[in-house]
């Protein structure tokens, strides 16, 4: 298998950066792992996961959609759409990378959105195969494999080595370009290495967590459940679950008038959000049940009703760590199931 | 969608000559919304308004700009035109491109583009405007006059007249003023307390008017129609009401030697006095600097002769809280303090007097018994120089820029009066210009010069120095002739310059109207609205707008009395509409807004609401009382949900202008 | 802000007045013809406690340099106590903008009474000296608002 | 302390005095509580937990339940009393609608700090001493309690209970808390650091609202960043501008009430120090118009809607400002 040595990672991210744009998870002051681009020096983080997830890269949470110029009473609407730079987001974990997979169900089925296919087509996602879950890890649930993340190109490491593989064209671009770095290498070590993470994966306190009785037909099971009631009676209606979400999808468009014209961009929403789903007429969510209802329903029920039994969870962990008053996913399918 | 009207004022040159008028108009033309913008040479002329009337019916217009002079000038003026032509007056905006514009900018490019700014800021206001309806507020059928000088008196007794109660609150013990000081009065040269007298008699008789004399305004709460001023009385350790003006404490009094300031410090009066014979009230005040009594408590002479028991030594400063409809300022002026002239030797001879002292050197009452005499060796002076223009006209920070306007004639009475009286004495006028512009007097001036010789000689006096044989030297020079004179004159008369009573500037803050530099107070418009102030409700009245002599003080004080007349006889007045208004919906009934509010015009009542799961609840809201609030959208930063409004400047209005003046 | 035809930075202050001292001190100027830069734009409010600090930074948003606020003398308000509220919110609102690193010269409250139109227009001279020297406003612009 | 707690909410709920409880609820691990309304004894007996990760302030949670029927009974520590007082102050809960028991507080634990040590997979954690025990899948790692505790209860306050209707424990005192330090740490820097500072915590702001959704003194029926017809009302951060723009409007609104629970630092997930905002301006307070705390009376005029003659004049952040 194809590899690198891990004290020549740097070589290797200056390599890919002298291609193309690269991004890679680094360490903020603060502790906690972002997305950034990737400058000399710069070091890969060792946390499982980013705070936000790399969803931002093909749907980030505000982008001008078009702008209308006004002069006197003329408008001119003006196409603001480029072509998108080449880029590659190294160190994806599995649960974002098979995110997108959910993301493109939405955004590239017919009408295409232009704007999240020009990012798509022009980014390569390189995965890193996960060695160390957290306890609020429950990828596993929606069969993901974290040894074994999805991505044009998926990588592993086993503490001195990072194993290279493609998945894709566009990955295997990838390890074309970085080839003369890579060494065709022996997998026992980390062969070993995965065994030992899948032992951990069985386990961690979700790994039994189980979609089984989740899906598109337990619309009537549980859109009226009387445990609704307490599971949202102190949700704060933010939209940190929503925000920190790999999968979440939805937006809002709006116009900003600078003055001499007007920019027209969108921008991420949130269900738990009080004017979501307003209209004209007011809004058939009344309350912030109604509103957790849907987030957790559409994740759970429509999602994969629409969506050949694809839910929208990759079981990343990230609401589970961040949402303030602690209530997520996992509290929710445990209190709903019915089984 | 709006449909607006631009209207750009040329203001015949004022706006015209610094901003390219025709340029605006057609750059505001082009901003969205709006479907006429004109100029014209004078938008508030009669034609001007027709023009913006009947642009309103023909192109149905849902709002007017007008790019003009200031709001506070004519934005009255073109919401009646629009209310008139059938807008809604408050759909009315002005861009200030005149005060704020053309008069402060000379480039014509930069003042057109910033006029262009400004207009289209009021545009963006302009389209945020709604329909206001006015509501009325009562009008307290009752003027306050601040000073009794002939200007206040003549404001109450003509408000008395036509049937309101008045109040005139005077600092002095007795109304009267600076004309109660004056010998006579030109050009007539009749006696002034013949004529003045009376008229403070007829005040003090007059059951509609409340003279309220040592006293001052120590606040001003309120608004037209509806102030609330706190009169402060002094404390005059005299009874008013007891005393009968009888004099005889004054003739006991121990205490002599008080400068006596209604004869100019030229004599002594006592601690307790009665500042004139005429004065009114009638009525003793004892003078806290000096009375024995008051200061060590030994003496009590006059509680001892006083056979009515009118004095109180514990008098106390009462204050009194009274409600008006209309405030009339009528404080007058004083000659200015004449400390920084040693070039005439004011200060180090007794025998270099002002004007006004002079009034009283001559005057019967005064302290020769009306008989010229030097101060000070009181012996009859042969040759007498007037000095004009002491202070007035300077460009320096010693005197005033302005024009006294009365030494010129009072001089003339001066030099008359004396040659007159005495044929052997010798008077010199010198001057910079002779003044004479009113009616007669003229005339008067020329038979000074003409029938009584009096020497007027264009020029200035350098230098006034007293020599040791008692003769003032008198330097000066001749501009006609071109000489340099001297003159060894006995006494030299200096017209001071006149500047407003000190008092002026403290009741200008309290009653939040305008002064101009020199603290004369701004009338609203100088030829328009002579007499009013530019605060609703005030009005102004003699000197204190300008100086003035008698007669023009008296017209003034008659007309601002029929401004005020005209306000008082209205039941009500309407009021603003620009007041706050809360969104119940948005209301939290968290109080911060009634606690910053200074009229007490928020209230907060339990209201039904119907909540987002259809159940009800009671919440606590605020509600405001629009005819107490006066609009002043405290309550609106205070609401922290932005519940709280206010009409006529929201939000979203003072919001747009920003950005169309960011753009 | 603009940059003149020779490129020398000219900046936009806005200037918030109330209509009883501050605006009519403006007019007092106007009328004694004291002029002032063409950079000030005036905006009249009914007293300076009308002034939310949202207006502020929404003028610094939409490209203003300089934000000053000018208001009767306290003791002297039209409505007795507006200018107190407005001096407590102000220096609150100014400490925290410097407390953000937003230069503290860009903003100023300013005591005009109607009858001090010199004192109107020095303040509007010195305040626009004063920002020009700073330079355009870069912490608290939205670019999006930056003019091309 | 925990059994005390639900002791006496079963009291309560069982004479009568009140209809439901307000409290904690455990959750799926050792740290992830969730407050929560308890209706029944069993309820309680079932899921109840006061522990050293019940650091959610509930006073908020009043202003919803006191609209409802019935009495409510709320465990309150010190600092979130201050929380209450200031809502009953501005009307926002009715004071007779509560029964409050006065709890003791923290200092309570930040399950972040332990996770930055780079302790994952945690199972449970146990104060023994003041030693955290904590068992993760990896095998069982200790660290001291009091590099873990929140940074709100490291600069706490006050251990008094400002309004109760009984207290659990003996009450406390108000501290000399340290709390202005990095204020002033702050304020010392020049201007381009502070810019610097703030810039870079801001610039992570994600605007998901947590800190005003969470925040005791954001009680409007309507914020005016959600109301379209407000002016300001915006999704997300476009630009820097409107990064700074939420914040400074946010703690302004909140200038004068914010009791300085330390709720909005607590919840951020992107770990902006927010409560250093509503600190300057308490900072301010204090040393211009004279200590101020608010939620300390329901009584006492706040600091901006209360004036003096001879306040300072705006321009002493000009005089005292650091360059």
């Amino acid at each position: 298998m194809l590899r690198i040595s891990l004290d020549k990672i740097d070589e290797l991210f200056e390599a890919v950066n002298s291609q193309q744009a690269l991004y890679i998870p680094t360490d903020r002051k603060d502790g906690a792992a972002e997305y950034k681009k990737y400058e000399s020096g710069m070091k890969m983080s060792n946390k499982l996961n980013t705070v936000r997830s790399a969803k931002d890269f093909f749907f980030p949470q505000t982008e001008n959609l078009v702008e209308f110029k006004m002069e006197g009473k003329k408008i001119e609407v003006k196409d603001i759409r480029e072509e998108s730079e080449d880029f590659v987001i190294f160190g994806v974990r599995a649960c974002d990378a098979r995110s997108f997979t959910i993301l493109d169900k939405v955004y590239l089925v017919e009408p295409v959105d232009s704007f999240y296919k020009n990012r798509r087509d022009h980014g390569t996602v390189v995965t890193m195969a996960c060695t160390r879950p957290s306890e609020t890890c429950f990828c596993q649930t929606f069969g993901i494999d974290p040894t074994a993340p999805e991505g044009d190109a998926a990588c592993w490491s086993d503490g001195s080595f990072l194993y290279f593989k493609a998945n894709t064209d566009k990955g295997q671009k990838f390890i074309d370009s970085i080839s003369s770095l890579l060494d065709d290498g022996d997998t026992a070590e980390l062969d070993k290495a995965i065994e030992k993470t899948k032992t951990i994966m069985s386990k961690l306190p979700l790994a039994n967590l189980s979609t089984e009785n989740f899906g598109g037909d337990k619309l009537n099971e549980y859109f009226n459940s009387d445990k609704w009631g307490e599971l949202s009676e102190s949700c704060l209606g933010c939209g940190t679950c929503t925000f920190v979400c790999p999968t979440c999808q939805c937006y809002d468009i709006k116009d900003f008038n600078t003055g001499d014209g007007i920019k027209r961009f969108r921008c991420w929403d949130s269900c738990m959000y009080s004017d979501f789903t307003k209209m004209a007429h007011g809004n058939p969510r009344l309350t912030q049940l109604e509103r957790f209802r849907q987030r957790f329903m559409h994740k759970l029920v429509y999602f994969p009703k629409n969506n050949e039994g694809e839910f929208g969870c990759v079981g990343c962990g990230r609401c589970l760590s961040k949402c303030p008053i602690s209530m997520n996913i996992v509290k929710v399918m445990k209190a709903l199931e019915v089984k | 969608m709006q449909r607006i009207g631009v209207f750009v004022c040329h203001c015949g040159t004022n706006i015209a000559a610094t901003v390219d008028v025709k340029a605006v108009a057609e750059a505001l033309g082009h901003e969205p919304g709006v479907v006429i913008s004109q100029d014209y040479q004078y938008m508030c002329s009669e034609s001007g308004q027709n023009l913006v009337k009947n642009a309103i019916k023909e192109h149905s217009l849902t709002g007017v700009v007008i790019c003009s002079c200031s709001p506070r000038m004519h934005e009255n003026t073109f919401r009646k035109a629009a209310a008139a032509a059938g807008l809604n007056p408050y759909l009315v905006e002005i861009a200030n491109i005149r005060e704020q514009c053309s008069w402060i900018h000379k480039d014509i490019a930069t003042a057109s583009e910033k006029a262009i700014i400004l207009g289209r800021a009021a545009i963006a206001k302009v389209h945020l405007n709604a329909p206001l309806i006015a509501g009325e507020s009562p009008v307290a059928k009752r003027a306050l006059v601040i000073g009794g000088g002939i200007a206040g008196i003549q404001t109450a007794l003509d408000i008395a007249e036509a049937g309101f109660d008045v109040d005139i609150v005077e600092k002095q013990p007795t109304i009267g003023g600076k004309m109660a000081q004056i010998d006579k009065t030109f050009p007539t040269l009749d006696c002034a307390a013949c004529i003045l007298t009376p008229k403070m008699v007829e005040a003090s008789q007059n059951e509609k008017i409340h003279i309220h004399s040592f006293s001052e305004v120590t606040d001003v709460k309120g608004f037209v129609g509806n102030f609330t001023v706190t009169i402060k009385k002094k404390a005059r350790f005299v009874d008013e009401t007891k005393c009968t003006g009888c004099g005889l404490c004054t003739e006991k009094c121990p205490m002599k030697k008080v400068p006596n300031e209604f004869n100019m410090g030229l004599d002594n009066r006592t601690a307790i006095y009665i500042p004139f014979a005429q004065a009114v009230p009638k009525v003793a005040t004892i003078d806290p600097n000096y009375c024995m009594m008051l200061k060590n408590g030994k003496c009590g002479v006059c509680s001892k002769v006083c056979s009515v028991g009118a004095i109180n030594y514990k008098q106390q400063d009462r204050f009194i809280e009274e409600k008006y409809g209309a405030i009339v300022v009528a404080t007058g002026f004083n000659p200015i303090k004449l400390d920084k002239y040693d070039e005439f030797a004011y200060n180090q001879s007794p025998d270099v007097v002002t004007s006004l002292e002079l009034e009283r050197l001559m005057n019967a009452a005064g302290p020769n018994g009306g008989t010229l005499l030097r101060p000070s060796d009181k012996t009859h002076p042969h040759k007498i120089v007037f000095v004009q223009c002491v202070g007035s006209r300077c460009d320096d920070s010693k005197g005033k820029p302005y024009c006294s306007k009365i030494c010129c004639m009072y001089t003339a009475k001066h030099a008359m009066l004396i040659r007159e009286k005495y044929p052997d004495t010798e008077v010199y006028v010198f001057y910079i210009d002779v003044r004479t512009p009113g009616k007669n007097f003229d005339e008067f001036y020329r038979r000074a010069v003409e029938q009584y010789n009096v020497h007027y000689i264009k020029g200035m006096v350098g230098k006034v120095t007293p020599k040791s044989d008692g003769k003032l030297a008198v330097q000066a020079s001749d501009l006609l002739s071109n000489e340099q004179l001297h003159i060894d004159a006995d006494m030299v008369v200096l017209a001071a310059a006149i500047e407003p009573d000190k008092t002026a500037r403290p009741l200008a803050t309290m009653l939040t109207t305008q002064m101009d530099t020199n603290d004369f107070f701004t009338e609203a418009h100088p030829k328009l609205r002579p007499v009013e102030s530019a605060t609703a409700g005030i009005f102004l009245s003699g000197a204190c707008q300008g100086p003035k002599d008698i007669p023009e003080t008296v017209a003034q004080a008659s007309a601002a009395a029929a401004k005020a007349i005209g306000l008082l006889c209205k039941n009500s007045i309407t009021c603003n509409p620009c007041v706050a208004h809360s969104d119940e919906l948005m209301c939290n009934g968290c109080s911060s807004c009634e606690k910053v509010c200074p009229y007490g015009a928020i209230t907060y009542i339990d209201k039904e609401f119907r909540m987002p799961d259809r159940t009800t609840a009671i919440r606590r809201v605020a509600s405001v009382n629009p005819a107490v609030c006066q609009g002043c959208g405290a309550c609106t930063v205070a609401c922290p949900s932005g519940a709280m409004d206010l009409n006529g400047f929201s939000n979203s209005q003072i919001m747009a202008e920003v950005d169309a003046i960011c753009k | 802000m603009q940059m003149n035809e020779n490129k020398e930075f000219e900046p936009l202050i806005v200037a918030f007045c109330c209509n009883w001292c501050s605006y009519a001190g403006a007019d007092l100027s106007g009328t004694n013809r004291l002029n002032y830069p063409t950079n000030v734009k005036i905006i009249r409010v009914p007293c300076s406690c009308r002034v939310n600090p949202m207006f502020i930074l929404r003028a610094f948003q939409r490209g203003a340099d300089g934000v000053i606020l000018c208001g009767c003398h306290p003791g002297d308000c039209h409505y007795t106590s507006g200018n107190y509220f407005t001096r407590r919110r102000m220096t609150l609102l100014f400490s925290m903008l410097d407390f953000l690193g937003i230069e503290r010269d860009r903003t100023r409250v300013e005591w005009v009474s109607a009858a001090e139109g010199a004192k109107f227009a020095a303040t509007m001279n010195e305040f626009t000296e004063a920002v020009k020297k700073l330079g355009p406003n870069r912490r608290l612009e939205d670019l999006r608002c930056r003019k091309q | 302390m925990q059994e005390a707690i639900i002791n006496k909410a079963k009291q309560l709920l069982a004479d009568g005095t009140v209809d439901r409880v307000i409290g904690w609820k455990k959750g799926e691990f050792a740290y992830d509580i969730t407050p929560a309304v308890f209706g029944s004894a069993e309820e309680i007996d079932a899921d109840f937990v006061y522990d050293d990760f019940t650091s959610a302030n509930v006073s908020k949670y009043l202003v919803k339940e006191t609209k409802k029927e019935g009495k409510v009974l709320v465990f309150l520590k010190p600092c979130d009393t201050y929380s209450l007082n200031q809502l009953i102050k501005e009307h926002r809960v009715d004071r007779e609608k509560v029964y409050v028991v006065g709890i003791p507080g923290g200092p309570k634990l930040d399950i972040e700090k332990i996770k930055a040590k780079g302790i994952s997979g945690i199972l449970s954690v146990k104060n023994e001493n003041y030693t955290l025990k904590i068992e993760t899948i990896y095998g069982e790692e200790t660290m001291p309690f009091s590099e873990a505790i929140l940074d709100k209860c490291a600069s706490c306050k006050s251990k008094k209970h400002v309004v109760y209707d009984e207290l659990i424990g003996e009450d406390g005192e108000v501290l000399e808390s340290n709390r202005f330090d990095m204020v002033e740490q702050l304020e010392n820097m020049t201007a381009e650091e502070r810019y610097n500072f703030w810039r870079e915590q801001l610039s992570k702001c994600i605007r998901c609202n947590a800190c005003r959704n969470v925040c005791p003194a954001c009680t409007c029926e309507k914020c005016v960043f959600d109301n379209p017809t407000s002016g300001v009302e915006n999704k997300a951060a476009s630009d820097s501008f409107e990064e700074n723009m939420f914040h400074i409007i946010r703690a302004f609104h909140v200038a004068g009430r914010c009791t300085d629970c330390g709720e909005c630092s607590r919840v951020c997930p992107q770990n902006i120090p927010l409560h250093l905002l509503n600190r300057k301006f308490i900072k301010d307070i204090n040393s211009l118009y004279g200590e101020y705390q608010a939620g300390e009376d329901t009584t006492s005029r706040a600091p901006l809607t209360n004036y003096t003659f001879d306040d300072c004049e705006a321009s002493i952040v000009h005089e005292r400002g650091v360059e």
